[in-house]
């Protein structure tokens, strides 16, 4: 018992600063997402409502794409093909040498479009529980379509939205394992290098666990507290 | 036929096709089992889960709250690794309540996972187009006594899964993506063919065979629920 | 001079993580007399076994020393030094179960496990499967063994001397060695990027060197008792 | 009906009550409601027998959604008995969902099920609550959708209908469960007058059937040619329970007497 | 204010028209309306001059709201021709915007927005469309809550409201934009008739301070006082055009006659 304490301590023996280490990679990586991800996929979602087939089109190829693809494949196709591409590029200008595209920096936009796929689904979903009614009051003011948007709809949207949104981002958060492919070592990777060295998979996954159900116990309270926020007025009482 | 195939070799290698067509179809087959079966699996556990999170009683809820938090919580891969090897280490139980078939199983094991899991990311969808219907229908509903069951299934559930079938599309498609996470415990479904194939010929078309298969796959659910999204907003019809 | 090396660090004891940072096993101690002997320093990368010859191709490091089996697909990918060490694979069982021998007709029926991805694998698909027996494959042999000892699997094929160390670790009361597999013997060899010439042939010089003076022998020795060439 | 209510009933004395007198379908006694920190229903003492019609009115905001609602049990009153039928409609949901089955109610915002056509909106509740079969249900929604004019309607969604078709609508949807009380939340808002006088037309000859009815409204014509009692709320209390006849000639309170004035007026 | 409109103003020939009349503000010709098969609004022809008062009143389901609608451009006439404040609204939007931001609406649903207090639904338009700042823009929205008694309810949420609470909220939130010419549809039907009082003394000065109001209701009370025009509908024409006295007293088509037998009744 106590030495399976001593593998998850600090220090030379213990796997402990790894760990966090990796969750930090974690958390890092997922959260410069979701600037990206929420507002691009909404984006997406008033791109397919588009009056313009075009607009429409673009939102729908780029949802099914997206989606479709396996989160690897779309890693791998960011960070490897802009190295081959900028290498091309540069070889092109007379440059030989290898050029390094930055891991993390791939792996943001990796997943940030993943999570503009994903979350324009919800984001949709979201737009039809807002009756209609609505938005010919706004237009009936005469609200411009961007405030109608801001002021209108998005505070409605977001009560719907929020539990969809919340399932995007800790789907988004577990899928960044992925990047340990790209050699950023997150919870997974680190998890899975303290597997092989100590052979004590149950430990160490149930650390990587526990740290997992920690960042997603953190996240669900930011959630409520945002449910909270948006649904109080719709609250009787 | 042919002239499909022609076109195909042109740019994918027919020996590839040749050595690994079969295993990638019977891959897709076992996708298609594990998501459909697991997926319909969580739907009704699904329901439960939020009904109990919004039931009046505290344990009921506190229960269907940890539950959801667990399985959203850790990673599927975690999940499906605890069952499968958790379970095993408790082989001589297992064999004494004759549940041993079903835990030495890997696929019943994958199946089982993969449902617990769905169930807790479905049942938020759920809670979130819940959340949308206008409390007046809740009310309509108890003003004509309709029982608990036929409000649900008659007024809330219809109007709800319009909401939901989006989100819903999503959590289909990470299913099925997912499939790939149970090639961990043995059971190869597309991606994991794929990624076996890959590590004996390392040639990278094969993945693009598998995304091309994932597209179609997507594809065909979008499609399939935009129709069944229209049939559910008919009473919109304007 | 920096030799930038690629690694699986999941194959113990070959190569595997140190929990002071860093790696261990034969292979890098392999990889650091070779260093040594080329006069370069060695920087270790860990890789996943999976994107481990794209990541070679992609320059994220110049060779890999991982225990990697020459194979006919492998070898229109990447180019090989010769081989640094051979093994053949062998098969372990349950300590009570009753095999005949190592014939493809005892396995009929059998539940097979082995490592994904691995010439171990790829016979327990093209010998065992072929003949009846259901063959499953796992991540790494770590699962596969624990497996073995739930029951699940009947049998378990793997490279011998990983084989030989997880049950001296783990399980030895569990199982036993059912023996090696003839016509298995596989070149183990390191890998460079194709028409990286100068990198090979430097390898190959530095390999033949420390068989020459006798660093290679002290390693196999410390790790396997014998001398694994 | 019930022997106890006898002396209750009595003690509330209205001049025409006799013993013969109808029973009483609802009793409410010192109902008081808050929302959050207002009080939105001021000790409500209210006996309603059987066949009454009974018409709720007052300014905008003076709780009679609120008493009506807590009637029907859509909302929990914080302090007082509602009898229903002889029921505590405050206690298990296993013993007051027999009665409450015998209470329909229109709403002020129609509350249809957008997602059923006209007629599935009126047989839902029949088929899966009164267990009618589908041909019994429809044959009575055709009956009480023609009473109202909408039976050309049958197959359209409430998105297709006008304000006026939609609160129809409800109506007969409620009619069709043929409850033994009835709760309109002002029933004819959306309506115009002549579909005012037949839907009034039908709501006499319901009462005339022995239903029990409490209708909010805002119209005096209607209330005074369909009530057979009015009761006035102002800020939460009833302020004045009087027959239409002398409520509209000489009410009682100033209040009711300042409303008047205005209408009139 | 526009030379073409002139002529067109004098052959549509209303008793009172002269050269110095008011500029004609909506101009409607030939208008049809089809909801799929169903045509709800056949070949209108209107004229509205600035400062109008217009009630439009007809039976449930002939078609106000739609026509309402249309001048709103809430929904697309399939055939006609709408012209508001001499734009034809039909055209695209970056021409239309700054008209129809002239242009209110009440609607008989209210659709307030729900996340949005009494006062922030009051000043969202004023502020983020013409411009107030907040001080003066909540000064407005106190002015106009204040006139249809709302003022104490500032800062609740719609949910917290009445449905005549509700229905004054969205009166005031209209008039906060002053627009020039403002639909009403049904304003009054939540309204208990105290309430409908003090609204229509609103609208009467409104319609004194030179706005433009076409109002759809089936209060013919109202109607008799603040109309200086009534228009009948039936099944989607207009089947009467009228001022009110000549409209109560002697209607001339024979379905007026008809609706207003009903109600006199
Ligand atoms: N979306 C729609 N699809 C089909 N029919 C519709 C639709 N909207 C309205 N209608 C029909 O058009 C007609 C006119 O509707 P409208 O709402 O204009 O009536 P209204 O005069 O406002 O009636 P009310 O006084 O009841 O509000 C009605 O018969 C209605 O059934
Ligand atoms: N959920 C709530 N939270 C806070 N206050 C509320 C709530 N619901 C109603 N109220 C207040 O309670 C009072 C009574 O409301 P109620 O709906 O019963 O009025 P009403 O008599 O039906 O008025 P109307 O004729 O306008 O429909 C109102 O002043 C309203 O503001
Ligand atoms: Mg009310
Ligand atoms: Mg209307």
């Amino acid at each position: 018992m106590l030495d399976l304490l001593q593998l998850l301590s600090w220090g030379e023996s213990g796997w402990g600063d790894a760990l966090l280490a990796g969750a930090l990679v974690t958390i890092l990586l997922a959260l410069c997402c979701v600037p990206f991800g929420f507002p691009l996929g909404l984006l997406v979602a008033l791109g397919s409502q588009s009056r313009r087939a075009a607009a429409r089109l673009v939102a729908t190829v780029f949802s099914t794409v997206f989606r479709g693809l396996p989160e690897l494949l779309t890693l791998f196709l960011v960070y490897y093909g802009s190295q081959i591409a900028a290498e091309r590029l540069m070889r092109h200008f007379g440059y030989e040498g290898g050029i390094v595209i930055n891991a993390f920096a791939a792996g943001v936009i990796a997943f940030s479009l993943v999570l503009a796929a994903f979350s324009s689904e919800v984001w949709l979903s979201a737009f039809k529980a807002i009756p209609a009614g609505q938005a010919e009051a706004a237009r009936a003011l005469g609200l411009s379509r961007w405030t109608t948007l801001w002021r209108v709809t998005f505070p409605q949207l977001m009560r719907v939205a929020l539990p969809g949104l919340s399932n995007n981002w800790l789907t988004l958060l577990k899928d960044t394992s992925l990047v340990s492919t790209i050699s950023l070592a997150d919870i997974m990777r680190q998890t899975s290098q303290a597997v092989t060295a100590t052979r004590e998979p149950i430990l160490f996954y149930g650390a990587a666990c526990v740290l997992y159900l920690i960042l997603s116990a953190v996240s669900g309270l930011l959630f409520s507290r945002a449910e909270g926020f948006f649904s109080r007025p719709l609250q009787k009482a | 036929m042919d002239p499909v195939m022609s076109l195909l070799s042109s740019f994918l290698s027919p020996s590839l096709l040749e050595s690994y067509g079969l295993r990638m179809l019977a891959g897709f087959w076992i996708t298609v089992k594990l998501v459909s079966l697991s997926f319909i699996l969580g739907w009704l556990l699904g329901w439960l889960l939020v009904l109990g999170r919004l039931s009046g009683h505290r344990l009921i809820r506190g229960l269907s709250r940890g539950y959801l938090y667990f399985f959203r919580g850790s990673p599927l891969l975690a999940q499906l690794f605890l069952l499968y090897y958790g379970m095993s280490a408790f082989r001589g139980f297992w064999q004494s309540v004759d549940l041993w078939w079903f835990f030495r199983d890997p696929w019943w094991c994958a199946l089982l996972a993969f449902s617990l899991n769905t169930a807790a990311y479905q049942a938020e969808i759920f809670r979130g187009s819940l959340l949308a219907l206008p409390e007046g229908q809740r009310e309509a509903c108890r003003a004509l006594s309709l029982g608990p069951v036929q409000s649900f299934l008659r007024v809330i559930l219809p109007q709800s899964m319009r909401i939901a079938i989006g989100p819903l599309g999503n959590e289909m498609i990470l299913l099925v993506k997912a499939s790939a996470i149970a090639s961990l415990v043995t059971v190869y479904d597309v991606m994991g063919v794929t990624k076996l194939a890959y590590s004996r010929t390392f040639d990278f078309e094969i993945y693009l065979w598998a995304a091309a298969l994932y597209l179609l796959i997507v594809e065909i659910l979008r499609r399939t629920l935009r129709i069944m999204e229209g049939r559910l907003s008919r009473h919109l019809g304007r | 001079e920096t030799l930038r090396v690629g690694l699986e660090a999941a194959y113990p004891p070959f190569s595997a993580p140190s929990a002071k940072g860093g790696y261990v096993g034969f292979d890098i101690d392999i990889a650091n007399a070779l260093c040594k002997q080329m006069q370069v320093e060695c920087e270790f990368i860990a890789q996943d076994w999976d994107g481990i010859i794209p990541a070679l191709m992609a320059r994220k490091f110049d060779a890999i020393i991982s225990s990697m089996a020459v194979t006919k697909e492998r070898a229109e990918q990447v180019d090989f030094t010769g081989h640094y060490y051979r093994t053949s694979m062998s098969v372990a069982v349950p300590r009570d179960a009753d095999f005949k021998g190592l014939e493809a007709e005892n396995f009929k029926g059998k539940v097979v496990g082995a490592q994904s991805s691995s010439t171990p694998g790829m016979y327990a698909e093209d010998v065992y499967g072929k003949a009846g027996a259901e063959v499953r494959l796992y991540p790494t042999a770590d699962e596969a063994g624990s497996d073995l000892v739930s029951g699940r699997l009947d049998a378990l094929v793997h490279d011998k001397y990983p084989l030989i160390e997880w049950m001296r670790k783990r399980s030895h009361d569990c199982c036993r060695l059912l023996g090696d597999l003839p016509g298995t013997m596989d070149d183990i060899a390191i890998a460079v990027r194709k028409g990286d010439d100068a990198l090979r042939t430097r390898l190959n010089e530095a390999i033949l060197a420390i068989r020459a003076d006798g660093s290679y022998q002290r390693i196999s020795q410390r790790y396997f008792g014998l001398d694994i060439y | 009906m019930n022997a106890p209510l006898q002396p209750r009933y009595l003690q509330h004395g209205l001049a025409d009550a006799g013993p013969d007198a109808a029973p009483v379908v609802i009793d409410i006694q010192g109902l008081n409601k808050w929302y959050g920190d207002y009080h939105a229903l001021r000790d409500i003492d209210l006996c309603v027998r059987q066949g009454d019609r009974i018409v709720l009115c007052g300014p905008s905001g003076s709780g009679k959604s609120s008493l009506i609602r807590c009637i029907n049990r859509l909302e929990d009153a914080q302090h007082g008995r509602i009898d229903v039928l002889g029921v505590d409609i405050r206690g298990a949901a296993s013993k007051t969902a027999p009665v409450l089955r015998d209470v329909g109610m229109v709403f002020q915002h129609f509350n249809l099920f957008p997602h059923l056509t006209v007629m599935d909106n009126c047989i839902l509740a029949p088929m899966s609550v009164r267990g009618l079969r589908r041909p019994e249900a429809q044959e009575r929604a055709c009956h009480f959708l023609d009473k109202v004019g909408m039976r050309a309607h049958l197959h359209k969604y409430p998105a297709q209908l006008s304000g006026g078709q939609q609160q129809r609508v409800a109506i007969a949807r409620a009619l069709c469960m043929e409850p033994k009380i009835i709760l309109f939340d002002e029933p004819t808002a959306a309506l115009d007058p002549e579909m005012v006088k037949e839907v009034l037309d039908v709501m006499v000859r319901l009462a005339d059937s022995g239903v029990t009815m409490l209708c909010v409204t805002h119209e005096m014509g209607f209330a005074r040619q369909v009530a057979g009692r009015v009761l006035f709320l102002d800020e939460g209390c009833i302020v004045e329970d009087n027959d239409p006849v002398s409520f509209f000639t000489r009410p009682r309170s100033e209040r009711a007497q300042a409303f008047l004035q205005q209408i009139l007026a």
